[in-house]
């Protein structure tokens, strides 16, 4: 396949078998071979990038690719990177350790009990993988060979403003009319319901003054005397407060406060002060 | 790959910079002189272009050559000061105007108005206000009526000879109506649902009606919250 | 073309918003859509056209014809998406040394980025991530639609609703691009398979997703193990 710019493998620096001439010389190549590998890792762009720098060596198209080559190129340079104690991004391992099972199993007689993708299933999803990533790189190439804007082609340079006027168009519908209509006529058939705050006389209200109030009541004292000033009538204010004075004494019997009395049904409520002595 | 320092056309930089090449022809010429222009944030001058264009051109020529092509066409070449540019024809700047059409929702009250204008035309003001039970803000009749949704309609032959407000033609088309006696009765509205499905903020019903308190608080309407909803 | 009847502003204007009028003639159309073609930095669409010429006007049949008096201009009309404008021709860029944009130097995964949404979209992430066999850092894609050149498009309905990225009309007009069916090779990668979108097979590797951050040499024991689960 036809590439540009990037017909010089990365690993080229890199000597598969670096020469054991020995001595001085030994060390310097070994340094040099060092430095390129480094700055060679530093340009892969993950390991499939290494993969396809990798299989370009091979010289053929990428379809035709022997995976099982690609594999051993792949290993042995991560065996070059350890030897090298170079510390490689965790997926360049991962992508050594998926080789080196696709190359076991590549080499051994397909297993038949084992389920799951082929190892030829395998190994072709990789060459796929390799050419697609191949075909955007050129496919970038290209786009980026094409005439731009701004490099190539030039637009006004002076554009004229578009003045704006703004109409304002008033949205309202047949159904918010009629809607709107309908609730004005049916206005005075209900009355708004509000809450009539001044009349109700509120639990809370009630447990207040009966926990003040109890203390003193040491002998049984009907509901009505605990009832507030202006409270006590039998209109709705005398109802909502005889309710709300009812419930608080249940919640301080249920304390352990005060005791509740009716000698028979209908016949008043009186409470007391729990005696002290069965408090504990 | 990710070279971005694009080449210029070399064979037509090599022409633009030898003098050794021929100028380009006269129409080659104008061609460039068209997109000097075109591309230019400012108008260009002559010299200006003599620097710009091959050796040899004569921009002089092929400015006077394309501003005749462009003669009566929808944009021609104008002289600025020292310099020429590309500018919309004189009679086509109305083309550079749009209008931008701005929806807005009317208010409760005008909606309510408008709604007792067309059940109940002709109407007076007193009568509408009777029927919403608040007083109708001047300015909310007024918006209706630059809206050409409502319009004034006879005097009515009472004392004070109040005017009455009728719905226009333009109403009846907006709402897609052949005429205000088409709008639905309030048996229609009841069956359509729209009598039952209360509005939310007129709250729940009191079970026991013992009031003769008026069923609203007589609020009058804050005129500058009358029109806009939002 | 020659207009010796020169109609004044008001008159044009009037013509303009009148619905009674008839249609401008085409030449005039053609004028008009030069104009409001010549005033635009952007590309305007026929249906912008249509609501800023007067009422009863064809733009799609006036561009037609002004695109065929363009051709080998200085400046000729690209079509861009679903728009249209005016660009300097492609053999006179050696004129424009002085509007030359400097472009931002584009990072190799930017590129590689950013051809992929052109040839794949719409496509998510992780299937950029696929591609490329990397983990795609947070920035590329953010400078990239910085640039205006990518944008957001519809979640895909799969697990999890992942956005996906598509290319702009801005990246269209950039690389002079009709639609992203003009893309180049785009037919070949297509009959090579080479945009189907393949789910990996099971177990093999694949970058690790959702990192903001380069991934960092942090290194399991044996990083294979989780591969090889089932």
């Amino acid at each position: 396949m036809n590439r540009t710019g990037r017909d010089v493998p990365y690993l080229k620096p890199v000597p598969d078998s670096p020469a054991q001439a020995g001595g001085e010389q030994d060390s310097v190549a070994q340094r040099r071979a060092e430095e390129a590998f480094i700055i060679d890792v530093d340009g892969y762009e993950g390991p499939l990038d290494l993969l396809l720098t990798l299989a370009r060596t091979q010289k053929v198209d990428l379809m035709k690719i022997s995976v099982l080559n690609l594999a051993e190129q792949y290993l042995k340079f991560v065996d070059q990177a350890r030897k090298l104690r170079i510390e490689l991004a965790a997926d360049y391992l991962v992508m050594a350790a998926w080789l080196a099972f696709l190359k076991s199993r590549l080499l051994l007689p397909p297993d038949p009990e084992a389920d799951g993708p082929s190892a030829e299933d395998m190994a072709a999803h990789l060459a796929f993988q390799l050419e697609r990533l191949d075909a955007m790189r050129q496919a970038a190439a290209r786009l980026m060979a094409r005439d731009r804007l701004g490099i190539d082609r030039f637009r006004r340079g002076a554009p004229e403003t578009v003045a704006r006027k703004r109409r304002t168009e008033w949205r309202a519908g047949l159904i918010d009319l009629m809607r709107a209509y309908a609730r004005l006529r049916t206005k005075d058939e209900f009355r708004p319901y509000a809450f009539d705050r001044k009349d109700i006389y509120t639990m809370e209200q009630a447990l207040d003054r009966l926990r003040n109030m109890i203390g003193y009541a040491g002998d049984w004292t009907g509901i009505s005397d605990f009832l507030p000033e202006g409270w006590g009538g039998q209109d709705a204010r005398g109802r909502s407060a005889t309710a709300a004075t009812f419930a608080a004494s249940l919640e301080l019997a249920r304390q352990g406060q005060l005791e509740i009395r009716q000698t028979e049904t209908f016949a008043p409520i009186s409470f007391r002060r729990r005696p002290s002595s069965d408090q504990s | 790959m990710t070279d971005d320092t694009h080449t210029t056309d070399s064979d037509a930089a090599d022409l633009a910079r030898n003098a050794d090449f021929p100028p380009p022809s006269m129409p080659d010429q104008v061609r460039m002189v068209e997109a000097v222009l075109f591309a230019a944030a400012q108008p260009i001058s002559v010299a200006e272009l003599k620097d710009r264009l091959p050796v040899g051109s004569d921009p002089a020529e092929a400015l006077s050559e394309l501003r005749r092509q462009y003669e009566g066409r929808g944009v021609v070449v104008e002289r600025i000061g020292d310099g020429y540019a590309f500018r919309t024809a004189v009679d086509l700047r109305f083309l550079m105007q749009t209008e931008t059409i701005e929806q807005r929702r009317l208010s409760r009250a005008a909606v309510e108005t408008l709604a007792i204008i067309a059940y109940h035309q002709p109407v007076t003001r007193a009568e509408i206000e009777e029927i919403r039970g608040v007083s109708v803000n001047r300015g909310t009749l007024d918006q209706l009526i630059e809206m050409e949704w409502v319009r004034m309609g006879r005097r009515r032959m009472t004392p004070g000879r109040p005017a009455t407000f009728v719905v226009t033609e333009a109403f009846l088309d907006h709402f897609g109506l052949e005429s205000a006696r088409d709008l639905p009765g309030l048996a229609e509205l009841r069956a359509a649902g729209l009598l039952e499905s209360r509005p939310a903020e007129d709250g729940l019903p009191k079970p026991e009606s013992d009031s003769d308190d008026p069923p609203d608080a007589e609020v009058d309407e804050d005129p500058a919250e009358d029109f806009f909803e939002d």
